[in-house]
């Protein structure tokens, strides 16, 4: 079993007032053990989607999953059963929200929330449900967990709310985490410490983690690889090294010009012009191009698949001048 | 073209909240029928609402008189269509009245805050903790039972739940950045308030003012039949019933027909209120 | 917690303390005077003028007002002129009545109605749901004494199984409860259609909430999700509304004992008004006030008790 | 006219603004939040003064206090020779033209029922600025000005971007030709692709216009890209002032260098230290004694818990707030 998670030409639909449209279209890849797939894209590309249609947790009404398979150690996770699919979700597979306040049951304390994912799941007593909840708090690093087991979500800071919910989501011990903007909500010194925390469990657990982002900065620094999200579809998936030091995508080489950095100048900054498609009025051909710099040279009309460079089998780019 | 521009969008905006909504098209059939019934009640109505006809008392509906007589010999059908006509006029004007000194009342405190709207709510607070039909009651009983204080005593036990109702979204506007970007711009209070503010709690008030018309006419029904209502022989709905009533057992079309029809009036009410409540609200909006 | 209890008994205080002037004031608005109406049209001036300062109503109206809260505040509603009698113990007489007849149908309303609002936000837009929904909007527009009338009809002339008129004062436990059925029956489904709209919104609008979805990514169970997750925050709003109509209901049961032909708060307003005895009909007001005082009182309690976050302030 | 030349646009001296909280039964203490305390700087002109920190620092704060939408408690705010703090409504008003706002969610800053011209066409009848028959030309040159075209006029604001909705807001701010814009945020809620887009546009407004901008933003990258000078703030205080150069490259301020190791690098080739970053930002309504940042500090000395620091002037305009340079 090479990979964890292996996600193959997954499409979702959304059904707005005139017609069902795809949020995502043809999302594919693949997750090692102990690896961290960044997958990073502006607002409404589809990265969100992508992770709530693994988890099973799209709208019920409104929304259907169009095509693909997503292969969970050996098991397709879009065509089993609800109730095992409920099994695995919250114990191997597990999932952290961008915002921590609202994401926690505001009646119930933090402690019992976390207890719970483990009473569920792993069989055991209430007492020794409540000793792995503390536990798991002490793991992510709250302080004194006996006196904060029994605080409500209003008690605690955004940071402590995300410790929450990343301790819940360690709860019984995941191979794969859906980690969706976990620190967009914070500020950047707690959002720091989450990094650092996050990265430390990955390795303690050696579990695998999808980190969902917009944030560039974010990215460098918990990715192993990184998936680039346009539009609903992957453009290009490389290694992050590879990706921030050899971009070959005209988005991803536009997107890492356009944004500022703290420790330059930024005289050569660039912005991108003009608009992301709307889901609702997406080109038959490659989504990118109204935008693209090479637009010149290329064919609107076809539609590009993701294909590895010719040099490298780790990199992969959605772009008809790059085949 | 401004204006027309603006007009279209309005009515295209009321057009879809309807559409959307199928129960609200029924709630507003069927109110607007028994408005029409009432509008027109010297034309429709068989025969004069106080004619008795005294050796016809209690007949059971025939197709002389299609709903029956009551104990007088009264045509019930006739009664009923007045009575609708009391009930519509007692349940709008009272509403409108509630509505126009809730509103301003409401809106001025939530957008005032402090000391003012501590007070303002505070006697709404006061006004509230006396149930509806019992505040009636209390006024009517004092200044005497008649169609201009049954809506006073309607009017005045409304005025809180408007002034609640236009508070909270007042409140909720305010904290919008667009109503501080007003500010920001120089725009008087009054402006904001009429003209940023209002439109954003209109919708909720024309909710709020089919349910509260809903209950008022229910609240004077009430008051009817126990005998607080306008003054007999005024045909009214809640009045047949309380004549009625004696003779439930023998003739009792007399009560339960005027009963049908304040029902109906208050569910159409409902009705129209409810569906444009599931219209309005943007959760909901979605969905279908 | 008992901080919260004191501060909510406190605010409470000034409510009651208006309401209770409020009611002072406009009895004393009420056209007739106390004493022309006890001794009729054809007394003497001088027989009058002697029962009013016998009653003191010759005094300045801020005397009377501070005699009736110094007596208030002991717990005295004062005498009814017109039955010469203590008015506590009119009421007293009959409180037992109205309180039996509200809490019964209050519980069957709540008993019944949330669970038919949660079946009919699970099975959202089925058959069911909209058949919930047209018969609760029903419910809602009954005037309760054309419910009652309906439901004598029904159950008592033509079925038979209660009798027409209700003497709960007559008999044991068993035959004062076979009379409350129907009068709780006509509060309870007036009830029942408030609550059941208020827990179906309240419910759907819970479901849609981030911690819901959290609940299902920890692979909860459906019905942990629904009653431990979505129930318990859903309640607050439907606590509200049940508050808010027990003043509706506390209207209703006027009308449900006239129909009824129940002894009870209501009917012994309606005698007030007819024997134009104000001294009743201002006590009566006055407990009335208090019990929706206290109502909202334990609506805002158990408010606290479901929602951690009010607890704190 | 040598004296204006000079003279800094805007001069904000001793602003302060505390909150007061009552909390607790039945004995009620009073709580202070300084959301603002004892803050001073200038804008010059053509110039963007940047104002940084995390949320809660008081940073919006100033921003509303300088265009008086939340009232200071003391200080003065000089626009040139203006005292606005002694201002009344009428002469508010119309300096209010000379100062405008642009806020951080495009989505709530439009009222969702007027069109874009009727949300810009408004100020300028009511202050009547000009005839009423010139009043859309003027607002769609305007609009062409901040990259619209003449034909969203008529649209509702749902039927745009963010990035498009922030176009119009500055549009508005732009209206009454301000001297002085207060960006609260102005990019933060808009996708990295977009935020290049407005930044530009707001920078060439300024060459156009002659504006000059108070800009405060939470991201620091932003704020060096943008700004020329910029402000720390930390708890209600500045805790550093100085150009963005020297603050980002050389800050003294141990705050100043936590958040600056904080902000994520988008190069995986450099190594940033996030596990040295310890606790969080206190609750404003209880700051620590002494300097606020000392729990937090690795540098932190006896006094550190004792005595809040003095302002120290360090020269070519740079400030700092810390005993270690005392």
């Amino acid at each position: 079993m090479k990979y964890i998670l292996e996600v193959k030409n997954l499409s979702t639909a959304f059904k707005l007032q005139s017609g069902w449209y795809r949020a995502t279209t043809d999302i594919s890849f693949a997750l090692r053990q102990n690896e961290t797939l960044a997958v990073v894209g502006e607002s409404g590309c589809g990265k969100s989607v992508t992770a709530f249609s693994l988890m099973g947790l799209l709208p019920e009404h409104g929304s259907r999953i169009d095509s693909g398979s997503a292969l969970f150690k050996g098991e397709d996770l879009l065509t089993m059963p609800r109730e095992k699919l409920r099994k695995i979700r919250g114990s191997a597979m597990t999932m952290i929200f961008q915002e921590p306040m609202t994401s926690l049951n505001p009646v119930l304390t933090v402690g019992s929330q976390i207890a719970e994912a483990v009473y569920y799941h792993m069989n055991v007593g209430k007492a020794a449900a409540k000793k792995r909840a503390l536990e798991l708090m002490d793991m992510v690093k709250i302080p004194d967990p006996k006196n904060r087991y029994n605080d409500y979500p209003h008690h605690l800071s955004g940071g402590m709310c995300q410790r929450i919910m990343i301790a819940m989501s360690l709860a019984c011990e995941p191979d794969l985490v859906f980690a969706d903007e976990p620190t967009t909500a914070l500020d950047v010194t707690i959002q720091a410490q989450m990094i650092y925390l996050l990265n430390e469990l990955k390795e303690k657990q050696q579990m695998s983690m999808v980190f969902i982002t917009h944030d560039l900065g974010v990215v460098a620094h918990v990715a192993d690889r990184v998936a680039v999200m346009y539009a609903g579809t992957i453009v290009e998936t490389a290694p992050v090294a590879d990706l921030f030091a050899d971009p070959r995508h005209p988005y991803t080489r536009a997107l890492l010009k356009s944004i500022p950095r703290l420790d330059k100048d930024n005289k050569d900054i660039t912005p991108i012009q003009g608009m992301v498609p709307s889901i609702d009025n997406m080109p038959e051909g490659c989504r990118f191009f109204a935008r693209c710099e090479k637009k010149d040279q290329c064919r609107p009309d076809e539609f590009p698949q993701l294909l590895p460079l010719k040099n490298s089998s780790n990199h992969q780019v959605r772009c008809l001048l790059c085949e | 073209m401004n204006t027309i521009a603006r007009f279209k969008h309005f009515g295209t905006e009321t057009y879809h909240v309807f559409n959307r909504n199928k129960t609200s098209w029924i709630g507003l059939l069927l109110l607007t029928m028994l408005v029409l019934l009432a509008v027109l009640a010297p034309v429709i109505a068989p025969y004069d609402p106080v004619e008795q006809h005294i050796i016809q008392r209690l007949e059971p509906p025939s197709s002389q008189f299609l709903l029956g007589t009551d104990y007088y010999g009264r045509d019930v059908l006739s009664r009923i269509i007045w009575g609708c006509r009391v009930s519509f006029i007692i349940g709008s004007v009272s509403v409108a009245i509630a509505m126009f000194f809730g509103t301003i009342l409401g809106s001025m405190a939530g957008y005032k805050g402090g000391y003012f709207d501590a007070f303002v709510m505070g006697v709404m607070d006061v006004l509230m903790s006396i149930p509806t039909l019992l505040m009636g009651l209390l006024i009517v009983a004092i200044l005497g039972p008649s169609q201009a204080n049954l809506i006073i005593a309607l009017a005045l036990t409304m005025i809180p739940r408007f002034a609640r109702i236009a508070r909270a979204p007042t409140i909720a506007a305010k904290s919008k950045v667009y109503v501080e970007a007003c500010q920001a711009m120089g725009f008087s209070d009054m402006r904001i308030l009429v003209v940023h503010i209002f439109p954003n709690i209109f919708g909720e008030l024309m909710v709020m003012g089919s349910m509260w018309m809903a209950t008022a006419v229910r609240t004077e029904a009430a008051l009817s039949f126990i005998g607080l209502g306008v003054n007999p022989p005024t045909a009214t709905l809640g009045g047949m019933i309380r004549e009625g009533f004696k003779d439930i057992m023998s003739a009792p079309w007399a009560s339960l027909y005027p009963g049908l029809v304040i029902l109906l009036i208050v569910f159409a009410a409902n009705l129209l209120g409810d569906g444009l409540r599931d219209a309005l609200d943007p959760k909901l909006r979605n969905e279908k | 917690m008992l901080q919260y209890i004191i501060k909510r008994l406190l605010l409470a205080i000034p409510i009651l303390l208006a309401v209770v002037t409020l009611v002072f004031f406009v009895v004393r608005m009420a056209p007739g005077d106390p004493a022309q109406v006890i001794l009729g049209d054809s007394a003497s001036y001088e027989s009058l003028t002697a029962l009013r300062s016998e009653l003191g109503l010759d005094r300045p109206i801020i005397v009377q007002y501070g005699e009736f809260l110094v007596s208030l505040v002991q717990g005295d509603l004062g005498d009814s002129i017109i039955r010469k009698q203590s008015i506590n113990t009119i009421i007293a007489d009959v409180l037992p009545y109205t309180v039996e007849l509200t809490l019964a149908g209050v519980l069957l309303g709540v008993i019944i109605g949330l669970p038919l609002g949660v079946f009919s936000a699970v099975y959202r837009n089925s058959f069911w749901d909209y058949l919930t929904r047209i018969g609760s909007l029903i419910g809602l527009s009954f005037p309760a004494f054309y419910s009652g009338i309906l439901l004598l009809l029904a159950f008592s002339v033509y079925l038979g199984w209660f009798p027409v008129v209700s003497d709960p004062d007559m008999g044991n436990l068993g035959e004062r409860l076979h009379m409350l059925v129907l009068p709780a029956m006509n509060l309870g489904l007036i009830m029942m259609a408030y609550v059941v709209r208020s827990a179906r919104s309240s419910l759907l609008e819970t479901l849609g909430e981030d911690y819901i979805r959290t609940a299902k990514a920890k692979g909860l169970p459906g019905f942990i999700i629904l009653y431990k997750h979505g129930l318990k925050n859903a309640l607050i709003p439907v606590i509200t509304i049940i508050g808010l109509y027990i003043g509706v209901l506390v209207g209703n049961s006027v009308l449900t004992e006239i129909v009824f032909n129940r002894p009870g708060l209501g009917k012994l307003i309606l005698s007030a008004l007819d024997e134009r005895d104000y001294n009743l009909l201002q006590g009566l007001m006055v407990i009335y006030a208090f019990l929706i005082v206290l109502v909202n009182l334990v609506t805002d309690l158990t408010y606290g008790m479901v929602d951690p976050r009010i607890r704190k302030q | 006219m040598k004296t204006s030349t000079k003279q800094p646009l805007l001069t904000v001296n001793r602003l302060t603004k505390h909150f007061h909280i009552k909390r607790g039964f039945p004995k009620s203490v009073s709580y202070t939040v300084k959301a603002v305390d004892d803050v001073s700087f200038h804008v010059n002109r053509k110039e963007a003064f940047g104002l940084a920190g995390e949320s809660g620092c008081g940073k919006s704060t100033v921003g509303r206090c300088v265009l008086r939408l939340i009232e200071p408690d003391s200080g003065q705010v000089f626009l040139q020779n203006t005292d606005i703090t002694g201002l009344n409504n009428q002469e508010l008003r119309s300096i209010r033209k000379k100062m405008q706002i642009i806020f951080q969610d495009p989505y709530s800053s439009l009222n969702p029922r007027r069109t874009i011209g009727q949300t810009l066409e408004e100020p300028m009848r009511v202050h009547k600025l000009c005839e009423n028959d010139n009043i859309r030309d003027i607002v769609i040159d305007l609009l062409e000005n901040v990259g619209l075209s003449a034909g969203v006029i008529d649209k509702y604001p749902h039927e745009f971007s963010g990035g498009q909705r922030q176009r119009v807001g500055i549009a508005r701010a732009l209206l009454f030709n301000p001297e002085l814009i207060v960006a609260d945020e102005a990019v933060s809620a808009l996708d990295v692709s977009i935020q290049m887009q407005i930044l530009q546009l707001l920078q060439n407004l300024k060459e156009k216009l002659s504006l000059s901008y108070l800009f405060i933003s939470h991201d620091l990258a932003v704020v060096r890209y943008f700004c020329q000078r910029v402000a720390i703030m930390y708890l209600g205080k500045f805790v550093e002032l100085g150009s963005v150069s020297q603050i980002f490259d050389e800050p003294l301020h141990p705050y100043t260098l936590t958040l600056r190791n904080a902000s994520p690098i988008p190069d995986p080739s450099i190594e940033q230290a996030f596990a040295q970053l310890k606790g969080e930002v206190p609750s404003p309504i209880s700051p620590p004694q002494g300097c606020h940042f000392h729990p937090r500090c690795a540098k932190a000395k006896d006094i550190c818990s004792r005595e809040y620091p003095k302002w120290i002037e360090l020269g070519k305009g740079r400030g700092v707030a810390c005993h270690l340079y005392g």
